[in-house]
Formats: structure tokens, C-alpha cells, sequence
């Protein structure tokens, strides 16, 4: 294999890896010799660096990693920031799934149906103002039932909770009429 | 053994058809019907049916190829009448549409092949972010639907078809129910009572809201009517009559 | 900014993104128009390609995501061992492709083509999120119309629907008109 080649299988792999990667584990995969692996990471390592790029090559005790640039931190954070700012964590974004597609429905109902305790999803996405108090259950206690808000078809782009994508049967296997 | 190709290779008619075309390196536009016919029906004679749905759609095709051979064995009495259709023509048209996207289908297995084999990495994690900033999910609709056959398959899996969520919810209020059932009695027993009567042998504070949301449903379903004279004084809670009077 | 450090702060973000990345998004972290940020793209995809890297630049519907390159799949296998991600069934891929370019399309129409059942090739294209529901057909019971999602030009290494090989046209194109 031309140097090459065998740089840009060293790249595709620990790209894809994440982790560190050992100088062994290389080898073994490009069935070489640690001798003639080395100068090429240390060339690779040089390039990157010479050529400032995005990425660089790191090692510790034998063991390589691609990480970003430490220069260019700022630009990634920006990058990142409204991404990660924008999250629903899944135990929210399966409670507003619930709530949505069955409204109006209790706590219980949805606790029901996730099979855990629901009040801190169910507290966040009032707070994110995605599901509101619509009305009272009709029987003993009163309990509360949910629904979707104004803001939460404006998020999801939709124009009507109408709009949701109907779910098909199969795709549960069974659907569940006896929830109301 | 030219035909030990079995059925649920094909992924209905139209390919068994097309199959039989390309055997038989016949013209698309002057398909032996009579010929082709016979060997499609020779096909499914050598079939076992597992899934009706799939093998009345092979059946309807059978038919209609039948219907296209009588027609061209007919002796045309129209034939004299303007230009003459084939009768061959909507099957020959359905079957062209349909090998377009078959063929379409062969390149984008190729594509999948290729790009299944591109591996993408996880995001990195980064600090800690500013949990004020306005509030924009980054999920859509379609992860919203996804979350929810998520739940719901789950939920199913879990208890199976008769689990009855307002079971659990009644379940729970058992003692409202009972408080109902007991002012109901007293109602009925005596036809009038205070508040405070009613709340003194209550042990718990959780108890008077119980009892006190018992009222509430009471006065809601028109049972009972409750009136105070004044500010603090104690609540007198009565009886109504069947004409909904006091 | 030299060009060279405006590729570099792309090749960080989209490093460490992980996740495709809009043009809108790479724009406002680096303060640019898209005209002057789309053809460093398009020299950073020539560039990777061109010296066959082991990752490469790949673009769905103006957003952006780094990808190791198919060929040296063999030799990352090996380092990493992926699960083995399997392939559409013939059922589903010739439904999705009558989709594709037939777009927006109901499931009466694929069925008329295909000839058969297609409701649970359907369902399995939707949780795969390779379709979605784009309209629906104003006539009765309001049938859904079917489009392909982001994901599916992705899946496909397409960088959008215009991109689907023109196999349709080589095909006789006179009977285009029978299925609507």
C-alpha cells in the first residue's frame, strides 16, 4: 500500500472510532509493523499541525485521537450552543409525544402508559409552555388533563394538533382503543 | 430444474410477469399472451398460499390474463371499426411503469451498498449550557410520532391488551368514593348535617380535602346544596329533593 | 479570515458536530454569507475526494456531515467492528423508489404500480424516517401524500431528489401519465 493510502485508512478509522485507538490495534489492523507505522502517524500528527487544519492528531502512552483544534473552541461552541440549548430530553419529548397524540389526558394516564413517574417531564414542558391544563377529568378527584399548546404547534410547525402524522396500526401492532 | 425459483421471490405479479419475459426473451410490446399465460398460471399452480392478501393479488392477475387471451382469441367483430385496440395495451403500459422503478430499484441498492459502509461519528460533548436561552426543540414531528410508538409499543409489551389505565386512576381515589358513598348515606339517613359534624371524626388533613372534595362532587351532581350564613360560620350541607329542591 | 482558517473552523465544527450541519447554521457561527462559505464547501468536498481521505465532506439538502469513505470499510471493521446495519428489504426499497420519483405520491398509487400490498413496507419506511407525510390529497378521506426525508438522500449518499439517477428518463417516458 502507498503511504498514502495506509494515512488515510489510519484517518477513516480513528474518525470513526472515537475513542483512542492504540498504536497495536493500528498495526494489526493495517497488518504492519510498528516501525513503519510510526513515522507515518508522526507525519500525519506534523500535517495536521503545519497546516493548522480543524483537527489534530493526539497521542498518550501509545494510544491515538483525533480532537478539534483548541483555536477554533469558540467557533465549535457556537456551533453547538443552540443545538444543545434546544434539547428535550427523551423522558419530555416522550411525554409531549404521549400528551400530544392522546389529549387531553391525566398524569396518571401518561404514567400509565410510560411505566414511570412522569411529573418532572410533565413540569418542564409546562414551563417550555408546549402543554397546558385544558380541562378537569369528570370523575372523583378532578384530576388534571393535559394539552398541547398554541407554542407547541408553532414549534412543530403545525397548524392544527389535526396535523400530526397519523399513526399507522401496524406501527404499534396493536393500537390502543381502550385508553378512553 | 429451469423453474425452482419459488414464489416469495416475487414481489408480486408484475415481477413474476416480467420474470416470465425475460425467460422467455419475448417482445414487451407483443407478449405471447396465450404462452405466458399458461406458464404464469403453471407458476401458481406449484404455489402453496401462506398469505391470501398476497395470493389473491397473484389470482387477479391470472384472471386478467385470461381475459386479455379471450379477447385475442375472439374473432374481432369490431376489428373493421376505426383503429383497434390491443388488448395486451393497459397490461403492457402497467408493466413498463412498472420495471421503470424496478430498475430504478437496482440502483439504489447499489447506492445502499456503497454508502453503508460510511461511518459517522458521535457528537462531542461539550460545557455546560445556558439554560435560559429561549427554548427551540430540536425535535420534529416525525420524532415526535416515533416517540410515541415508541411509548406505546413498550406500554403494550408491557401489559399486554387489557391493562385499563382508569382502572389505576380509580383505584387510587378509592377513598373519595367511600367519602361520597358516606355523606351520601348520612344524606339519606338524617338529610342534614354541618361541615364541622361531618369533618370531626376525620384523622388526617388529607382526610377534611377528601371529604371536603367529596362535597364539592356532591354539590356539582346536584345531591346536595350547602349554604352559610355568614363568614367562618359553619356550612350546612342538606339534602336536595327528587325535584331538585331543597 | 484566510480561507484556509474559515475550512479549518468547518472541519472543527463539523468534526465535533457529528451531526449534519446546516449552510445556515456554518454561516452565522462564521459570520458569512452562504455565497462565499458554499464554495469553500465545495473545494473542502473536491479537496477530500481528490486525495481520497479517509473521511469525506457529504451534503444532504444544504446540510453538512463528515463520513468515513465506503471503500476503506473493510479495514474500519476490523478496528471498530460496527454493528452490521441491514439493508431495505426488496418490498420496501421498490416502494421507496416509486416514491422517490414519484413524489408526493399516496399508497393507492404506490400499490398501483407496484401491484401489491405496500401498507407495511410503508410503516417500515416511515420508522426509518426514509418517507414522510407531506400533504394530503384534497379529495375524499383526504388520502396522505408521501415524500422523501432528508435522511433518505442521505441514506443514499444524495445531495438532493434532483440528484436521483436519471434512469427514469432513459426509460420510455410516454406512459408518465396513467398513475395520477
Amino acid at each position: 500500500m502507498e503511504d498514502r493510502e495506509i494515512k488515510s485508512i489510519i484517518e477513516a478509522g480513528l474518525f470513526a472510532a472515537g475513542d483512542p485507538v492504540s498504536l497495536k490495534d493500528l498495526c494489526s489492523v493495517l497488518d504492519m509493523d510498528q516501525k513503519d507505522v510510526l513515522p507515518l502517524l508522526k507525519e500525519m500528527k506534523d500535517w495536521y499541525n503545519y497546516e493548522r487544519r480543524g483537527i489534530q492528531l493526539i497521542e498518550a502512552e501509545g494510544h491515538y485521537q483525533f480532537s478539534t483544534r483548541p483555536e477554533y473552541y469558540e467557533y465549535i461552541q457556537k456551533l453547538h450552543t443552540p443545538q444543545r440549548r434546544q434539547g428535550l430530553s427523551q423522558a419530555a419529548l416522550e411525554t409531549l409525544a404521549i400528551i400530544a397524540y392522546k389529549q387531553p389526558i391525566t398524569r396518571a394516564e401518561v404514567e400509565a402508559i410510560r411505566g414511570v413517574q412522569s411529573d418532572t417531564a410533565i413540569s418542564t414542558l409546562i414551563e417550555k409552555r408546549l402543554i397546558q391544563e385544558v380541562d378537569r377529568l369528570d370523575t372523583v378527584g378532578r384530576p388534571i388533563l393535559y394539552g398541547t399548546t398554541i407554542d407547541f404547534l408553532k414549534y412543530f410547525g403545525l397548524s392544527s394538533v389535526k396535523e400530526l402524522p397519523d399513526i399507522l396500526e401496524k406501527q404499534i401492532s396493536y393500537l390502543d382503543e381502550n385508553t378512553r | 430444474m429451469p423453474y425452482s425459483v419459488k414464489l416469495e421471490v416475487f414481489e408480486g405479479p408484475f415481477d413474476l410477469l416480467f420474470h416470465l419475459i425475460e425467460k422467455n426473451e419475448v417482445d414487451i410490446y407483443d407478449i405471447p399472451i396465450a404462452d405466458i399465460t399458461r406458464q404464469y398460471l403453471e407458476y401458481l399452480d406449484e404455489l402453496r398460499f401462506f398469505d391470501i392478501e398476497v395470493a389473491s393479488e397473484f389470482l387477479v392477475m391470472a384472471a386478467t390474463l385470461l381475459h386479455i387471451k379471450s379477447k385475442m382469441l375472439l374473432p374481432g367483430k369490431e376489428k373493421a371499426e376505426q383503429e383497434e385496440v390491443d388488448p395486451r395495451q393497459q397490461l403492457v403500459e402497467r408493466l413498463i411503469e412498472y420495471k421503470k422503478y424496478k430498475d430504478v430499484t437496482g440502483e439504489l441498492r447499489k447506492r445502499e451498498e456503497v454508502c453503508q459502509k460510511r461511518l459517522f461519528r458521535e457528537p462531542f460533548p461539550l460545557g455546560d449550557y445556558d439554560a435560559h436561552d429561549p427554548f427551540v426543540p430540536d425535535v420534529d414531528v416525525s420524532d415526535l410520532c416515533n416517540a410515541f410508538v415508541q411509548a406505546m409499543r413498550r406500554y403494550i409489551n408491557l401489559y399486554n391488551d387489557d391493562y385499563n389505565l382508569r382502572k389505576s386512576l380509580e383505584k387510587e381515589r378509592i377513598s373519595l368514593t367511600d367519602r361520597i358513598n358516606h355523606i351520601k348515606n348520612i344524606m339519606r339517613r338524617v338529610g342534614r348535617i354541618s361541615f364541622k359534624g361531618l369533618v370531626e371524626g376525620c384523622a388526617t388533613r388529607a382526610n377534611v380535602v377528601v371529604t371536603f372534595l367529596a362535597l364539592l362532587e356532591l354539590v356539582k351532581g346536584r345531591k346536595i346544596v350547602i349554604e352559610q350564613a355568614f363568614n367562618f360560620a359553619d356550612i350546612i350541607i342538606q339534602k336536595r329533593d327528587s325535584k331538585g329542591r331543597k
